[in-house]
């Protein structure tokens, strides 16, 4: 069983496991963009919102890396999902913190009670 | 013979994205997202990139999402109330599902620019992957990185200040003590925690 | 060219401008009034005297004056003109005369009312304008006397405009709306002239070539609806019972002898014009005839002194157009003169009446006055008598010349309106003598405790005195050919200047010659004596025996004593409407026309709140309405794509 | 030969305005008495200074007098030129406007107490845009005119008017607004439209409006468009029927004084500027729109008179009589002929002496018995005859007594009117028994009539002050009355050349 798993590693030639279609993991990535959009909009707790950003910049990552793949595992792509990672953990972080501090004011992270701008 | 390994887990990301929305409680909520970075991490690896499915472990599976679990363990959040007005989600639903139709129209045939002579290196993907990875990451893009590396600092003064206590320890007891009770006020299915809850934050 | 013309209009113009000063110094300065008003009349007087000699003397056709420009634009010219000649002489010889008496009755009947300054002022005023009316050489100028007239008429009758709950006021708007009704008429009447003549100057439209038949006509019942507005006949004659709101003189004045006629005088001085149409002179003819007997059926049930003579005059007005309808102008002119003999006296006797009763109007309250105020009594007899038409008075000889001419006018529809003409003498006669016996004889009606009637000062007498002679004497001026070959000596004076027109003969009527003339005032004298008897039999002690006649034919009392109830019916079919109207209109402009515009401001509000309502606070909206956007966005893309 | 009479004109008011903005003045009642004598002053020496026109502009006078110009800006080929002068149209009008300014002053002083300083301010800023609309020679100058005089009203309603003023003074100020809007569209189009002027060579940019009235040649079809876009701006401010609900609000809110000049100099821009615009510029159109606003003038002055008599409020009744009256004006404009015209010349300024003088009575009323409900009142000639005596003048001059003023002019536009089209005429001299109607009814229950309440019997008559602001007026009244020639041969040449243009394009 180890065995297959590590077939599924890739070789050293050429794109690896070229069965997998690019297109598919674009359609992957598309799908959990998609649920993170909805989390984001339809979940009233902050903090499940926020849980639904970090999805929606993991599947960016996922494009990126569909995309480098695609061109010969251009080194292009994964930087650019490092820098995607280390900002997410930044937003992450910084957002927590104002949650944190928004929770000592109102107690409750329900979006729904923020409606101090209402026009 | 990986493409069913890849639906596996692809399926698996699916999964636990879909139970990251849908759960009520938010603790539960991490764990699937968690469960998710798994499945990512391991398509990572097969499409040919072991240091992004690493680094995704690394920083994603490890350090946010313990960031997150230890806010939520903080603030003691209790399940959510399911909204009042459900017009939003009963829109949301139609509007992705719309949307992710177009994805799926589009998607396939999205032309990708033509690959780049550097690419073509074969074995990038393999063990010294990385190195290459290194070179060019410090080489061309060594201005970008230095930015994030700033990022990263403001980030950590801006929580810092944030998290500083503005009002005295007294006051914020006080003023949180309220909120509960207000909150237990408003709670209508569970009985007011009032004991529980309090001492649990004076620590 | 004589310059001393302008003197008739401007010197009681001064007048009035002096008693305006007095009235504003008040005190003592007001008793000045009177006399100045007087002296300034008298001067005009004078003047039209002077002026009426020079013209008989030596056969000059007419005096002019011609003053400054008053109106010159493009082809309108319209200078300050005025013009005498026989007929404006004659009429300005009234009008002064007549004004005059009553100027000096007016001192003894305005003694101690303390806006008698105000009240010779506005006389003055009056005459200034008439004699403008008279004089005035252009139609315009004509007409700027015409509605000063009007005007003044307004300001006396509402003279006393806070006594009886103000309807004094309301009759002097009454009297100037129903003129300004005619004067619509006159105006365009003299729009069409100018069209058709390019000039308004009365001389200069007589000489220019006859109007085509259409036109004429049109023109003839324009003038002459602003003449029935002034002169009270049929449609717009509502205006006169109601002006004797005014004192009594400024009845005799202006609704007697001098403003009414002005309508007579503009048909007669646009004689050449009225010639020209048969079937506006016949529409004359008839409204005259008609409006004479209606007022006299009204006359006959009134109580009022005052009202009584009212429509005694617009039923004499009648006559007056009946004659130029007939195609006597001239006879018209003369009855315009006797008229305003003799009912400038029966008015300023009613006066002297009511003077003595104190304010009493109410004929049926009074009785055996003769005993009481002789003078008043016997000149009120001799006016009555004139008014009745009693043989040899001036009465008998005007209001005869006018039937005789017109049953010698010829055609059928002679006999017809000399038969209405003929009835309305024997009701004029009866009415007149209803008033004389009910007021004078019988034995007195009112309580002699409260009431002791007394006569009038001799200034109020006076005038009385003077206008009975002129009532007996007048009839010289005309006498008929039966009695003296050419005895008819207004005739000749105006002649020259009137058109000479027999609209019916034409119908191959036949000439009447002088025997039939004779019988024919065989039997006016006999209407006239059997109308006098009736009166004071029926009346002689009292209203009581008649009331029991009126009881009797109690629909027809209440209808007569209801005026044909012609008030009721402008009211209901004129007035209510245009009310509704108005207020209609002041409705629809503040809903409709402001709503729109109102409406519009608010549309741009609307729109305002729609877009605020986008703007909720709630985070997860405005991101819905991003994740929308892009969605749409996307999908036009892939459109293209396709 | 620039003549700087114009310049004082405009200017004089303009400066004494800001003098009164920065006068440190001290007093009792904080300088208020020298500020109100100094605005009189002014008054005063405009009006002295407008004399010199009606000497120097006399009987028979054509063309253009007193002209000024000097170069204003130059935008690329189009040298914009700031050009003032009279001409027999304006000549009368701008006696008008210095006279009915001059009254105002003298009047104000009565029942304008707070904040003086501002509300001689604007007053005197009114003065000189009215001033510069009548003189301007120049699109540019007039249009920029035409604003200035807008505002200082927007302000006199909106701060010392009634309860409703800033509605109002919101309404009038955008109503305006937007016709002028329109008017600077077509401006701006003309202006850019090169014209061929004689012996200057090829077509060149101009800005003067003498130019454009000389040699402007136009197809038919733009003639229309800026001729309609020209005659709404007008037509809003004459007011014409269908625009003219701004007007009965802004009169009832407005001050005594601001209703005075409203009603007497501003109405008449709307007229003038018919006159010294559509006409001669557009002939084309003219001529085809003639009858249909001899028909709005027809209908304003039926609809006007319908309306006043249906008011109870007494400065309600005397505004929506101003639109009664000015409806003859449009009626005579388009009359196109030269008694249609002098008549609307000249109700132009009769109505611009009656209405103010009525206005001033509603005002003096107004602030004896602080209402101006109709039913209030009731004989006051009784307790105020000098009071009854002014009223009954100015009624007989508004309802067109001959002798007066109003009946001259009505008469020459209902003649020319009625030589253009006869039903039209007739119909028009039917107005006059409604104008008869709700002035003498509104009369009879003001001036006559029984002392009904124990307040009218205590009213004070007119002081000798009120009484001398209300003398030129009815002066004027008599003399117009009495000897229109004077003021009409003034005006008649001016008038012949815009009737000839209009003519030749027929």
């Amino acid at each position: 069983m180890i065995a297959s798993i590590l077939a599924v590693l890739p070789a050293a030639e050429g794109i690896p496991n070229p069965s997998i279609p690019t297109s598919w993991v674009l359609l992957l990535a598309a799908l959990l963009f998609i649920l993170g959009i909805y989390g984001f909009l339809v979940r009233r707790d902050l903090i499940v919102v926020f849980m639904s950003i970090e999805l929606m910049l993991n599947a960016a990552n996922l494009t990126f890396l569909a995309a480098a793949r695609e061109r010969m595992l251009d080194p292009e792509g994964q930087v650019y999902a490092i820098f995607v990672i280390t900002v997410a953990a930044v937003e992450a972080a910084v957002g927590l913190a104002l949650l944190i501090a928004w929770f000592r004011l109102r107690a409750t992270l329900d979006v729904e009670t923020a409606v101090e701008l209402e026009g | 013979m990986a493409l069913p390994v890849f639906l596996i887990l692809a399926a698996g990301a699916v999964f636990f994205a879909a139970n990251v929305v849908l759960r009520r409680n938010p603790a539960e909520c991490a764990v699937h997202l968690v469960g998710s970075f798994f499945c990512l991490a391991g398509i990572y690896l097969m499409i040919g990139f072991p240091f992004l499915a690493a680094l995704q472990l690394l920083v994603y599976a490890g350090a946010i999402m313990v960031l997150f679990l230890f806010v939520i363990m903080l603030l003691d959040l209790r399940r959510e109330e399911p909204r009042e007005n459900p017009r939003i989600s009963t829109i949301a639903p139609l509007a992705m599902g719309l949307l992710f139709g177009l994805l799926a129209v589009v998607l396939p045939d999205m032309p990708v620019a033509v690959a780049t002579g550097r690419g073509a290196v074969a074995g990038a993907g393999g063990a010294e992957g990385g190195k290459e990875l290194a070179n060019y990451l410090f080489g061309r893009h060594l201005l970008t990185f230095e930015a994030t590396s700033l990022l990263l600092l403001a980030g950590i003064f801006g929580v810092v200040v944030l998290a500083k206590r503005r009002t005295s320890r007294k006051a914020d007891l006080e003023r949180l003590l309220e909120n509960i009770e207000a909150e237990s006020r408003t709670e209508r299915k569970e009985p007011p925690l009032v004991g529980a809850g309090s001492e649990g934050v004076a620590s | 060219m004589s310059d001393y013309l302008f003197l008739i209009p401007s010197l009681p113009l001064l007048g009035a401008l002096l008693c305006g000063i007095l009235h504003a110094r008040g005190g003592k300065a007001r008793d000045l009034a009177g006399p100045v008003a007087n002296l300034a009349v008298l001067g005009s007087f004078l003047v039209a005297v002077l002026a009426f000699l020079e013209i008989r003397g030596h056969e000059a056709e007419a005096l002019v004056y011609e003053g400054f420009t008053w109106i010159h634009t493009g082809t309108l010219l319209l200078p300050f003109k005025l013009h005498l000649d026989a007929l404006s002489g004659f009429m300005a010889l009234i009008v002064t005369g007549v004004g005059l008496l009553i100027h000096f009755y007016s001192i003894g009947y305005m003694a101690h009312d303390e806006g008698r300054a105000k009240y010779f002022a506005y006389l003055n005023l009056f005459v200034f304008a008439m004699s403008l009316l008279i004089l005035g050489a252009n139609l315009p100028l004509l007409f700027v006397g015409w509605e000063g007239v009007g005007a003044m008429s307004y300001l006396l009758i509402g003279f006393w405009y806070d006594k009886e709950g103000g309807w004094p006021a309301v009759a002097g708007q009454k009297a100037f709306i129903a003129n300004r009704v005619g004067d619509m008429g006159f105006l365009i009447g003299m729009f069409l002239l100018f069209t058709n003549f390019g000039t308004l100057d009365v001389a200069a439209m007589k000489e220019a070539p006859a109007l085509s038949g259409g036109v004429a006509t049109l023109i003839c019942l324009l003038l002459f609806l602003g003449a029935t507005g002034k002169s009270a006949q049929i449609p717009l004659f509502v205006w006169l019972p109601d002006a004797m709101a005014g004192p009594t003189p400024v009845s005799a004045l202006i609704h007697a002898a001098t403003m009414v006629t002005a309508g007579v005088y503009m048909v007669c001085r646009m004689s050449f014009l009225f010639v020209q149409s048969p079937t506006a002179m016949a529409v004359v003819a008839v409204v005259g005839a008609v409006t004479a007997l209606l007022a006299g059926t009204i006359a006959l049930a009134q109580r009022d002194l005052k009202k009584v003579l009212a429509y005694s005059t617009v039923s004499q007005l009648g006559y007056m157009f009946l004659a130029c309808g007939v195609g006597a102008f001239s006879a018209a002119i003369f009855h315009v003169g006797t008229h305003a003999f003799f009912k400038a006296l029966l008015f300023l006797g009613a006066g002297s009446v009511i003077h003595g009763m104190h304010e009493e109007q109410d004929a049926f309250r009074m009785g055996g006055l003769r005993r009481h105020m002789p003078i008043t009594w016997i000149t009120f007899l001799v006016g009555g008598l004139c008014l009745a038409g009693f043989p040899l008075t001036s009465g008998f000889f005007s209001k005869d010349e006018i039937l005789w001419e017109t049953v010698s006018s010829g055609g059928s529809a002679a006999y017809a309106l000399w038969g209405l003409g003929a009835l309305t003498a024997l009701l004029t006669a009866f009415y007149t003598f209803r008033l004389v016996s009910l007021t004078f004889l019988g034995k007195e009606r009112f309580d002699p405790g409260e009431v002791h009637p007394h006569e009038s000062p001799w200034t109020m007498t006076l005038p009385l005195v003077i206008l009975a002679l002129l009532g007996l004497g007048g009839g010289l001026m005309g006498l008929p050919a039966v009695f003296v070959e050419d005895g008819n000596w207004i005739h000749h004076l105006l002649s020259p200047v009137l058109a000479e027109g027999r609209p019916f003969a034409s119908e191959g009527g036949h000439g009447l010659d002088h025997a039939q003339e004779g019988l024919f005032m065989v039997y006016s004298s006999i209407i006239a004596v059997v109308g006098i008897l009736a009166g004071l039999i029926l009346y002689r002690n009292g209203p009581e025996r008649m009331a029991g006649l009126a009881k009797t034919f109690r629909p027809v009392h209440v209808l007569l004593a209801g005026k044909w109830f012609v008030d009721e019916i402008y009211q209901v079919c004129i007035l209510t409407p245009l009310a509704a109207l108005s207020r209609f209109a002041g409705w629809f402009d503040l809903g409709i026309v402001d709503g729109l515009v109102n409406g519009l401001g608010r549309l741009f509000q609307g729109a305002g709140f729609l877009v605020r309502r986008v703007q909720d606070g709630h985070i997860q909206s405005y991101a819905m309405w991003m994740a929308g956007t892009t969605t749409v966005v996307l999908a036009w893309l892939v459109m293209q794509l396709w | 030969m620039d003549s700087s009479l114009p310049l004082i004109l405009t200017f004089l008011p303009l400066a004494g305005a800001l003098g009164i903005l920065v006068a440190p003045v001290r007093g009792r009642d904080g300088g208020a008495a020298s500020l109100w004598g100094f605005a009189q002053l002014i008054g005063v020496a405009t009006f002295l200074a407008s004399l010199p026109l009606w000497f120097g502009y006399g009987p028979g006078e054509e063309g253009v007098k007193f002209a000024f110009s000097a170069d204003w800006f130059r935008f690329q080929t189009l040298q914009v030129r700031f050009a003032l002068g009279v001409d027999g149209l304006s000549v009368l009008l701008i006696l008008l406007t210095t006279l009915v300014s001059m009254l105002v002053l003298f009047s104000a002083s009565s029942h304008i107490k707070d904040r003086a300083r501002e509300f001689l301010f604007w007053l005197l800023v009114m003065e000189s845009g009215m001033l510069g609309v009548f003189l301007a020679l120049d699109f540019f100058t007039f249009y920029v005119f035409w604003e200035v005089m807008l505002i200082p009203l927007y302000f006199i309603i909106g701060i010392w008017g009634g309860p409703r003023r800033r509605y109002a003074t919101i309404k009038f100020f955008l109503y305006t607004m937007a016709g002028s809007v329109l008017m600077l569209l077509a401006i701006v189009w003309l202006v850019s439209h090169p014209l061929t002027l004689p012996g200057a060579g090829g077509p060149a940019l101009t800005s003067s409006i003498l130019d454009h009235t000389a040699h402007l040649r136009l197809p038919a079809s733009t003639q229309t468009w800026l001729f309609l876009a020209f005659a709404v701006a007008f037509l809003i401010k004459v007011p014409a029927v269908p625009f003219h609900t701004w007007l009965p609000d802004a009169h009832v809110e407005a001050p005594t004084s601001g209703s005075v000049i409203l009603a007497g100099v501003l109405l008449k821009m709307g007229t003038y500027g018919l006159i010294r615009f559509c006409l001669p510029l557009f002939p084309l159109a003219t001529l085809d729109f003639a009858p249909i606003l001899m028909g709005i003038g027809l209908v304003g002055l039926l609809y006007g008179a319908f309306l006043a008599w249906a008011q109870s409020d007494l400065k309600k009744l005397v505004a929506y009589s101003s639109i009664s009256h000015l409806g003859p004006i449009v009626l005579g404009t388009f009359a196109l002929n030269a008694l249609g015209l002098e008549g609307s010349v000249l109700q132009m300024i009769s109505h611009g002496l009656a209405t103010p003088a009525l206005f001033l009575l509603v005002g003096m009323i107004y602030e004896r018995r602080h209402t101006r409900e109709i039913g209030d009142f009731g004989g006051l000639a009784r307790v105020m005859p000098r009071f009854a005596f002014f009223l009954m003048l100015a009624t007989f001059a508004s309802v067109g007594l001959p002798g007066l003023s109003g009946f001259v002019g009505e008469f020459m536009i209902f003649l020319g009117a009625f030589q253009a089209s006869p039903w039209i005429g007739a119909v028009a001299a039917a107005g006059v028994i409604f104008g008869a109607v709700y002035m003498l009814s509104m009369m009879r229950r003001v001036a006559f009539g029984p002392l009904r309440s124990e307040e009218n019997r205590r009213l004070k008559d007119l002081s000798l002050r009120e009484s001398l602001v209300l003398v030129p007026l009815v002066v004027l009244f008599v003399w117009i009355g009495v000897s229109p020639s004077t003021f009409t041969s003034r005006t008649s040449k001016t008038l012949a050349q815009i009737q000839a243009k209009v003519e030749q394009a027929r």
